[in-house]
């Protein structure tokens, strides 16, 4: 279980050799990651700010990672946040999974994802030529959370 | 305690944090009394359907109590990933 | 809109940043990367020879890639999946889906390993300590399809 | 027609593929004749419920025509991924 959060890039390619380092035994790797987009809506995004809680954010992520390792037969998992100004097309985050199954791989992404959107955190800010505005949480993330309240299956 | 506010509740107050005194026993009983201080205040404050809040880094309701509280953290709904 | 059929190993970072070389529009990427486990049940595992049928393989794969562009708003995806024998620990397939939305990302990705589990001309042998034997289909790889005949919600 | 054979199905009628010259009008009936041949085209096709067929490079049912097909394959189910 690794929780980072950064200024710096990361390289998903080097991220999950170090997973996967001396072991044989790892079937299926999900790997999530968020990049700036260049537009929202009818918006264009030069670059997009993001601030977080230093402290309760490495607390907060590394609960959701331990949730999801409750949850799921998971043999590694990874969560890069990075924080500062990004540019568009820059990575901002990587969440990585490693189990035996495919099932639970891609599973226990998509929760670590669904919390961290609205669960972390963390806030953008988007800048553009219409200067800058931060962006409202989206009722479609905070309903994502509903289905993991439910039994597994 | 020590109080902190971030994305545009930051900017609405226009400091990331200070050092509050009060008997307020509630996180809402906080928010009231801040707001009755200046206008900036009342204007972060002004919708608190869109104000999170943590108490010593941990995500709570509006009416929780303060307790011992020693870091009481004011922000927008999260957006990160 | 890419699938390679190939011995080599192959980079997921390297893969990645050909997916996203030159664009800002992407808001999000999954991929899916499946190894070979040094055990399957209580059998070990040192080689996996990857049989398939060249032709009808990039076929079925085009086939199942085009279907996922037909159902979810995707900007890139690529297939890559090895044959021939294969290490315990190496790397089998993988699987990247790029959108401006994750839960797209996500979808298309499981649709795409859901497929090619059952519906591409692949079959894996095992050779162990105790010989080789073929790997057997399983009844879940099968029932993991039904849930893409209903509608999507 | 070209017919084609993977993975234990090839291994058990011993090679990849052959040319057969055919009046079968199915799958079903070339797979009658072929049982017929030899003992290891019996054993290979002793239980269908575990074979698939693809002519001309795709996925059909047992019973499917052979109409003019170039190519006909069978193998187990596929174990990919």
């Amino acid at each position: 279980m690794v929780v980072r959060v950064q200024t710096d890039d990361f390289d998903i390619g080097v991220e999950i050799s170090m997973m996967t380092a001396g072991r044989q035994d790892i079937g299926a790797i999900v790997t999530f990651s968020g990049l700036v987009r260049d537009m929202t809506g009818d918006q264009s995004v030069a670059v997009m700010e993001l601030e977080h809680y230093p402290g309760m954010t490495e607390k907060a992520l590394e609960k959701i990672e331990a949730d999801a390792n409750g949850r799921w037969p998971l043999q590694a998992t990874l969560i890069i946040h990075r924080v500062g100004p990004l540019n568009a097309g820059a990575n901002i985050v990587l969440v990585a999974t490693a189990s035996p199954h495919r099932q639970a791989a891609f599973e226990a992404a998509e929760f670590i994802m669904d919390f961290l959107k609205s669960r972390a955190p963390f806030w953008k800010k988007e800048s553009g030529v219409d200067g800058g505005n931060w962006v409202d949480a989206r009722d479609t993330d905070e309903e994502a959370l509903a289905r993991w309240t439910v039994s597994d299956d | 305690m020590q109080v902190l506010y971030f994305a545009w509740i930051r900017e609405r107050i226009g400091i990331p944090k200070e050092q509050v005194e009060t008997s307020a026993v509630t996180v809402a009983d906080l928010v009231d009394e801040l707001r009755g201080r200046e206008e900036r205040y009342a204007l972060a404050f002004s919708d608190m359907a869109s104000v999170r809040v943590a108490i010593d880094q941990e995500l709570v309701d509006l009416d929780a109590p303060l307790g011992d509280a020693r870091e009481v953290a004011f922000f927008p709904p999260m957006t990160g990933g």
